[in-house]
């Protein structure tokens, strides 16, 4: 995660559960926006997330890039079987800081 | 109108029918299909994770449809047909909507961090073939896609 | 033959489709189709267990085409179509079998504890409506079937 | 479960996976046959049974009948919700002994 600014911050916890795909993205979209728009670092936490699609992985990039541009970060926190494929078949498996929990996260921040 | 026969795959003539999914191409319908996708791919001869990652593949050629097929002009129906190969799956995906030109569909690059174009890349990354062709009788589209056994997926 | 609609559904014209099932009326398919049912049942409103009964009694109605139906004349085809009602889920199940004796389709008495006889009996304890009807054209059988949200199983 | 003329005897243990249904019951009911066929009181352990729908419930009838009139008993053990429900649906739920495990099953056996 991304030290330089906000050291002293917590990070935005984002939860997603069920499917995040075609029919969630505009919600899934709008929530990580949201958090990356209080302009902390934000936590995805992928723990209830049952399925993620190509529509899911462009709306947590476009998080990213916004998180990064605003001298933030965004994470991924508890990734599945299923979500870890798609990211490594997207080749963003080293794109995006991966923890294994909200704990573990929170120490690689500070 | 009633089908009471499955479309005769034209590729593999050997090609068992197991399952035929009949759905308007809407986003609230892949949550429906998706388990039946996977347990057909299990079927097939394809382990778990393989079989998750047919289930993607398909489910990333259905969200083309609804959002290029049809797109604007709204909805229409999708039949997917599921086949058990010799090799190991057959994926028909036919729709009703104005014709693909597949020289179009460009998976992005691979070096390319942007929201975007993954789908297309997703199912060629997947499937073994990928092939779009005209729907019988000119209307609509046929994209038809293998997945062989016994390959690392 | 290709189908480019959804059955229309008889008894209920507001029943939205949501899915329709063709499969060959042979048992190793059933598995094939329950996790769409259940999903679909719970697109419909129903809670876990309620959509897991739902999928029990429709499974009990395709295992009587394949095995009294279609039986040892071998496979046909089965056409599972589901659809949301404003009432919960409207099920149409349609085979190209002779046609059945709705009278001869009986469940078995409460207290009667033999193996057989369970299909038609959970059928319809589950399901608010049970009805047989020829199929369209005169060919096989529609069994129409609902369920209603806001009642416990 | 009966005590009456086997009491020393381990019972017979028929564990069943996956779906107990139309496409296994020829598999399933053997099993059971066989098992009961030993002479000795049979438990059957559904704890890896995740699915059983009319065909499998007429195997396990078929099975306690014959276990029964050979004087020897059949239980279930581990029985999921689902497979509780279908039981209970049934009217079987009094018919059948039905033990949380094989543990419990013994206990109450000896
Ligand atoms: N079924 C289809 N009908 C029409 N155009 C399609 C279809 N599938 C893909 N395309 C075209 O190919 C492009 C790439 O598709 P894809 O990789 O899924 O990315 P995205 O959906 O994010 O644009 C689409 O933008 C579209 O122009
Ligand atoms: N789809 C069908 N076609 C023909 N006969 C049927 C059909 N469904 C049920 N039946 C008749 O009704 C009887 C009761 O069915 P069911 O309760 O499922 O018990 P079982 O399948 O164990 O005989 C069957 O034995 C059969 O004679």
């Amino acid at each position: 995660m991304s030290k330089s600014d906000k050291p002293q911050q917590e990070p935005s916890v984002v939860r997603l559960a069920g499917s995040v795909d075609l029919e969630h993205a505009p919600d899934v979209r709008k929530m990580l926006l949201d958090a990356v728009a209080l302009g902390r670092n934000v936590l995805v936490d992928l723990s209830a997330a049952s399925y993620i699609d190509s529509s899911g992985i462009a709306c947590l990039i476009e998080a990213l890039q916004k998180a990064r541009s605003a001298g933030a970060d965004l994470g991924l926190v508890a990734v599945s079987i299923q979500a870890m494929r798609v990211l490594e078949l997207a080749r963003l498996d080293m794109v995006f800081p991966i923890h294994d929990d909200i704990a573990a996260a929170t120490a690689a921040d500070a | 109108m009633t089908s009471a026969s499955f479309q005769v795959p034209a590729s593999e003539d050997t090609a068992e029918p197991l399952l035929e999914l009949h759905f308007t191409a809407c986003a609230d319908r892949l949550k429906l299909i998706r388990d039946s996708i996977r347990a057909t791919a299990r079927m097939c001869g394809f382990d778990d994770g393989t079989a998750q990652s047919i289930v993607l593949a398909v489910d990333e050629a259905c969200q083309n449809i609804i959002v290029h097929g049809y797109g604007e002009r709204g909805e229409g129906i999708v039949i997917l047909g599921l086949y058990r190969s010799d090799a190991g799956i057959l994926v028909r995906l036919r729709d009703f909507a104005p014709r693909v030109d597949p020289t179009k569909v460009k998976p992005r690059a691979l070096n390319d961090v942007r929201p975007g174009k993954l789908g297309s890349y997703f199912i060629r990354e997947i499937m073994d073939t990928v092939e779009f062709r005209p729907g019988p009788e000119g209307k609509g589209n046929l994209l038809e896609m293998t997945k062989h056994t016994g390959e690392p997926q």
